[in-house]
């Protein structure tokens, strides 16, 4: 009798611990924007601004009443940058709280990592990372904002072969931005007669990264390129000063954001990378379309959060496009929305202008990436 | 009676200091063989050695035709030497039944794949171990505490425990190193009567103990230890008369009666 | 080649340095008490992370990197008396995971005092290199240097010459006993935490200038420190120090000559074999059990 | 009656999707929950019962994982021939480190598997030709049982549930029995077992192999179940929540590792709301449990719930 009694109780505890968690039926009047983004961990300074954009963006379409008359509501977790949770917490989203749409994915694997459940539960997703692999081959529900890594590695080849530079070294971390950038720059380089004569790695949590540019410093190399991002390509940065190395060094747009300046001091000065032209917005022509809407962007965030990095402008994007979708779908049903994002044409959004097609899910040309360079603490477009 | 156990010229050293120094003896089988000597003596060395806990630096042990110097513990207590200990190495972790049944390991085969899938053969094994632990428990007289948990008990029950255990490996040689140790008047009793009964059964028994009333008691053969060497060796009643032993137990006065 | 291999090996020995003060950290709180504190990292980064928001605030450098230390002291204080204390007589392994648990409170913390930004410290005394033949290093690479070899030192004399120290020792030998003869073992297990957790800041304003510091800087860091510890040999804290030293040089030998994407696969591959062949590390015994 | 509170726990196992079919928490964490409990379980063998810690489990549930993932999707090969060359990988890998490592004791035994377990994971990010790199591997294909295609949550619930209970089955049937006993002596006495006949390193070394063999099983099924790999599930942290969900259940208690298992399972989805707050109260939780319930939280409820309910599942509990 005991045993059934206290059988009983688990069963009613563990009930009882479910229940408010059981599916929450969906209230109409509110479109749900489900997000994973990597708000803790390595790639928190993705995540960060990302959501920070979401949050104040939704509240503004709110304010101006709302899509198609309802609210937009932001349900969001954070993956840590882990694949794993991210999967989870995709089916958390599409099962538990049945949003409509997904922006998120602050990271490549993340993203990588959920491409399969979106598509087998047929939900649109706007991927906020980079690797080219996410939208390339096209996946029918998934689309992305930010440029590639191919495009960036593109941009810096052209601008390296400007220079006359053909033989450069690479040095890249061990994290997944890094990781696929670096597959990225070793496909390329034949095509722009650039030879790769050191290709050297180190750990994302490392505090020194001589050894690696010592090595690099005995070659032959006309430059060097770094992809990745945090901390560590503001170490190369210092390293490379510090070993009094007087190549020019190329970043990829991993550290398109003022923390990296701050962070590297001197040792900025006079490195190039490609980024989006949010960074120079002020110093765009008038009549570039894109200054308008960059402005407006930077202004509105730097007023509520401080500097804006493109990052969090990834986020603004893909926000839009949504928005502009269920607008032209005039309903939430998700095959609709799909194949309104797939139309999207001529969105002007922080990262440039935006055209899909069947074929494109990005829809930007390689002249959306700005050659930026570093100067007196600040960006110069080259 | 011929003899069981055949030890020569045993010598183990710790740094420089000779803990065992050249030993030499027979312990004949069947019989109680006891070791005793001062503390340091190097008794208990002797037994981790003897039981390969311990290899020795030179020398052989050899047991009814077989070297056991170089074999690991559980190869020499394949060969029939069981032990006990004495700092107790009760398996605190089990059940007294179940820590006797550790001793009947060598009695059994069955292994990890068996048992996970419980084959018929596995579960026939285990009943065959568990009569024969509850045999060793009852030959102990402690057939009542089989489910006892081992923490609950007092020492001077653990002590027969761990007698029980090594029992339980039927093992030809059983080697007890300070039995009556922290017992009381009693308990000591009841030792020196299990002692004598295990005796009784066939097994020969390698006794360490300072409890001169017990030895003197259950021993058919008495071996003086003094710094790792042999003193002196001879029935109960002649170490008992001699004046060397008497001499190193501080001039006789510490009662060997 | 011996240019290079010079790089290498400033750069190996201000890594190795810091890696030897969280090692030394580990191996004081062993010896004390048996126990391996996997809060050794936070520590560091705790120190690192309130001497640049000390120094944020205008606080003269000197004094906020000393206010540093003791702040980081107190967290070391309070983890042996609200945590260790309370789980005397606590497993091995419980131990490991209290401090575990310990290690992700304290990153919790920092993550809500200090957030997910990353913080760079201003270096004691400018950025201009010093050049050693062909090779480099920063005035910070010497301060690493010396710190640690200063640190090491003042352990050592305070081990082996204050009563204080002794009596740590004492401990570490036996807590019975220890306690038997009058000395406050509670004290002495108080007075190791402080100790290593003032290390560990330590280390962490020393390499703050050179690396960069988030709010789980210290895990790498605490990691790194425990191999050292253990490749010298739990129980002897000059062992962590050598360990220290020498994991630092692998991974830049390691990764100078062989791979620098397996440099740190390559260091645990040492660690390893030096394990296989010498189950009580480099320079430490191997424990036997009494029977 | 030995096997009393397995068949309950099997029947609420078997139960809770029936009452919840499509509940998030049941059928997605609690297939998480289940590949958890499989891996604490074979840890806890290890662990709790042979007294040998391993911070590298991870590893293995990795190798299983990585061998299922990169022979199905970049060679094609069939799932269950993939899951078979992962186990004889393991085995290869598992006996060929065992005594070595496990001839370590204490601290130098964690440091020993902490760093095979890094490695392993450093070369799955480094070999990214082969495994794909920290973006990972996607694409793996699911199971196939007898033309019954393993493709649901649900249904994954259903394999994993099954596989799942066999691991505690087998967990439990080996405790109770001849090398189970030898395996808890080794614990409790080494020199004590030696002496008795049971052959020390030979012993720890089957129980390793064993549970990395369980790990490398799980590893492949995860794979299957994921379709997705990637190194940072099999890092350094992850082998530490395992040792962690096995002595916050309770050491040497199988159903105290099923218990950690899920409890750690679920802890982090009712701790997302606290956002910037999550790890602060999970290292702190993590620390209350382990000073005030040292034996851990299912030994410590099923000692003061009761002798009756206790009984249950108390099999092989220690005894300290």
């Amino acid at each position: 009798m005991k045993v059934l009694k206290l059988f009983l109780t688990v069963i009613f505890i563990l009930l009882f611990n479910m229940s408010p968690l059981v599916p929450i039926v969906h209230a109409s009047g509110i479109i749900k924007i489900g997000s994973f983004l990597a708000l803790t961990g390595p790639a928190s300074f993705l995540g960060d601004p990302e959501l920070k954009t979401l949050k104040m963006y939704i509240d503004q379409i709110n304010s101006q009443g709302g899509v198609l008359g309802k609210k937009l509501e932001l349900v969001y977790y954070d993956t840590a940058g882990h694949a794993k949770s991210a999967k989870d917490i995709v089916k958390r989203l599409i099962q538990k709280d049945r949003v409509d749409v997904i922006i998120g994915g602050s990271t490549s694997g993340t993203s990588l990592a959920v491409i399969d459940i979106v598509q087998a539960r047929k939900i649109p997703f706007i991927s906020l990372a980079g690797s080219i692999k996410i939208v390339q081959p096209v996946k029918k529900w998934v689309f992305k904002t930010p440029h590639t890594d191919r495009m960036a590695a593109a941009k810096i080849f052209e601008d390296m072969k400007k220079r006359h530079i053909t033989r450069i070294a690479l040095i890249t971390g061990n994290g997944g931005f890094d990781k696929s950038g670096r597959a990225q720059c070793l496909d390329l380089a034949p095509r722009y007669g650039i030879k790769i004569v050191a290709d050297e790695s180190y750990g994302n949590a490392d505090t020194d990264m001589t050894t690696q540019l010592t090595k690099i410093r005995a070659t032959d190399a006309q430059a060097i390129l770094n992809f990745g991002f945090g901390k560590a390509p503001a170490i190369v940065a210092k390293n490379v000063k510090q070993l009094g190395i007087r190549l020019p060094l190329y970043e990829s747009h991993g550290v398109a954001s003022k923390k990296f300046i701050a962070l590297a001091g001197d040792a900025a000065e006079g490195i190039r990378l490609p980024a989006a032209a949010l960074l120079v917005a002020d110093k765009l022509p008038d009549s570039d379309p894109q200054k308008k809407v960059l402005l407006g962007y930077r202004n509105m965030y730097e007023a509520k959060y401080g500097p804006v990095s493109t990052f969090g402008g990834h986020a603004y994007d893909a926000l839009f496009i949504t928005v502009g979708a269920i607008r032209r779908a005039g309903c939430l049903d998700k095959a609709k929305i799909r194949d309104e994002i797939e139309k999207t044409k001529g969105f002007v959004g922080t990262g440039g202008i935006f055209n899909m097609s069947p074929e494109d899910h990005l829809g930007l040309g390689l002249d959306a990436f700005k050659m930026l360079e570093i100067r007196n603490g600040t960006w110069e477009l080259i | 009676m011929g003899v069981l156990l055949q030890v020569s010229g045993l010598v183990k050293a710790y740094g420089g200091v000779r803990a065992i120094n050249d030993l030499s003896f027979d312990v004949k089988k069947g019989k109680v063989f006891s070791v005793i000597g001062p503390n340091g003596a190097g008794k208990t060395t002797l037994f981790n050695l003897l039981t390969g806990v311990d290899t020795p630096d030179t020398g052989s042990v050899n047991l009814d035709g077989y070297e056991l110097v170089g074999r690991p513990p559980h190869r020499v207590a394949a060969c029939g030497v069981s032990r006990t200990f004495q700092n107790l190495q009760i398996f605190h972790n089990m059940t007294v039944i179940e820590n006797v049944m550790v001793g009947c390991h060598l009695r059994g085969c069955s292994g990890l794949w068996s048992a996970a899938l419980r084959l018929p053969s596995l579960l026939a094994e285990e009943r065959r171990i568990r009569t024969w632990a509850d045999e060793a428990l009852a030959f102990c007289g402690m057939e009542d505490l089989a489910q006892a948990r081992s923490s609950e008990l007092s020492y001077g029950v653990l002590k027969k425990l761990e007698i029980a255990r090594a029992l339980a490996a039927k093992p030809r040689m059983l080697l007890l190193d300070e039995p009556a140790a922290g017992l009381n008047d009693t308990e000591t009793l009841e030792m020196c009567e299990l002692i004598k009964k295990i005796s009784e059964t066939g097994v020969t028994v390698l006794l360490v103990e300072h409890n001169m009333g017990l030895v003197m008691d259950v021993s058919s053969w008495v071996f003086v230890l003094n710094y790792g060497s042999c003193l002196a060796q001879g029935t109960p009643r002649e170490i008992q008369r001699n004046p060397q032993v008497i001499a190193a137990y501080l001039g006789g006065e510490t009662g060997i009666e | 080649m011996l240019d290079q291999l010079i790089q290498f090996l400033i750069t190996g020995i201000t890594v190795g340095a810091a890696y030897a003060l969280v090692g030394l950290g580990f191996a004081i709180i062993y010896n004390a008490s048996d126990v391996v504190n996997f809060a050794q990292g936070e520590f560091v980064m705790i120190g690192a992370m309130s001497a640049i928001s000390l120094i944020d605030m205008g606080i003269p450098y000197g004094v906020a990197l000393a206010a540093a230390v003791a702040i980081t002291v107190c967290v070391g204080l309070a983890l042996e008396k609200f945590a260790i204390e309370q789980a005397r007589d606590a497993t091995v392994v419980s131990t490991i995971i209290i401090t575990i648990g310990a290690s992700i409170f304290l990153r919790g913390m920092a993550l809500i005092v200090w957030g997910k930004d990353i913080y760079a410290m201003p270096p004691f005394s400018g950025e201009k290199p010093i050049h050693v033949g062909n090779a480099t290093m920063l005035p910070q690479n010497i301060w690493v240097m010396a710190g640690t070899a200063a640190s090491v030192l003042l352990v050592r004399y305070f081990f082996n010459r204050t009563a204080t120290g002794k009596a740590i020792l004492a401990c570490s030998y036996n807590m019975k006993a220890a306690s038997l003869v009058g000395i406050n073992v509670r004290k002495m297990l108080l007075i190791s935490y402080g100790l290593s957790a003032g290390l560990g800041a330590l280390a962490g304003i020393l390499i703050a200038p050179i690396t960069y510091i988030t709010y789980d800087s210290g895990v790498m860091l605490g990691l790194k420190g425990f191999s050292a510890a253990i490749l010298g040999g739990m129980g002897n804290p000059m062992g962590a120090v050598a360990g220290g030293m020498l994991l630092g040089l692998l991974e830049c030998i390691g990764a100078g000559f062989i791979s620098s994407g397996y440099k740190d696969a390559i260091a645990f591959v040492v660690i390893l074999m030096v394990l296989f062949f010498r189950p009580g590390g480099l320079f430490g015994s191997a424990q036997a059990e009494r029977v | 009656m030995r096997l009393a509170g397995f068949y309950l726990f099997a029947a609420l196992v078997a139960l809770l999707p029936v009452v919840f079919p499509d509940n998030y928490y049941v059928t997605v964490v609690g297939v998480t929950a289940f590949f958890n409990i499989m891996l604490a379980v074979g840890l806890n063998l290890l662990m709790g019962y042979a007294g040998q810690i391993s911070l590298g489990h991870a590893a293995f549930f990795g190798i299983g994982a990585y061998v299922s993932a990169v022979t199905t999707v970049r060679y094609g090969w069939n799932p269950w021939v993939a899951m078979a060359a992962g186990l004889v990988l393991v085995w290869l890998i598992a006996n060929l480190i065992a005594r070595p490592i496990l001839r370590l004791k204490g601290h130098y035994l964690a440091m020993a598997t902490l760093g095979f377990g890094i490695i392993i994971h450093i070369v799955l990010v480094q070999a990214d030709a082969f495994t794909g790199g920290p973006d990972g591997l996607s694409g793996i294909p699911g199971l196939v049982l007898f033309g019954w295609h393993v493709d649901s949550d649900l249904r994954w619930y259903v394999v994993a549930g099954a596989v799942m209970l066999l691991y505690v089955w087998l967990s439990l049937n080996i405790i109770d029995s001849r090398e189970g006993r030898a395996l808890r002596a080794v614990h409790g006495s080494e020199v004590a077992a030696s002496t008795l006949g049971i052959d020390i390193s030979g012993t720890k070394v089957r129980v390793f192999v064993l549970s990395a063999l369980m790990a490398s099983l799980t590893g492949s099924l995860f794979a299957h179940q994921q379709a997705f790999v990637s190194p940072d599930s099999f890092s350094f942290f992850f082998s530490i929540e395992l040792v962690t969900m096995v002595v916050l259940g309770g050491l040497a208690s199988t159903f105290g590792a099923v218990f950690g298992a899920v409890i750690l399972t679920f802890l982090p989805e009712f701790l997302v709301v606290f956002e910037d707050f999550q790890m602060l109260i999970y290292g702190a939780i993590l620390m209350l449990i382990m000073i005030f319930l040292p034996r851990g939280l299912f030994v410590t409820m099923a000692d003061r719930i009761g002798p009756m309910f206790a009984g249950y599942f108390r099999q092989g509990i220690r005894e300290t």
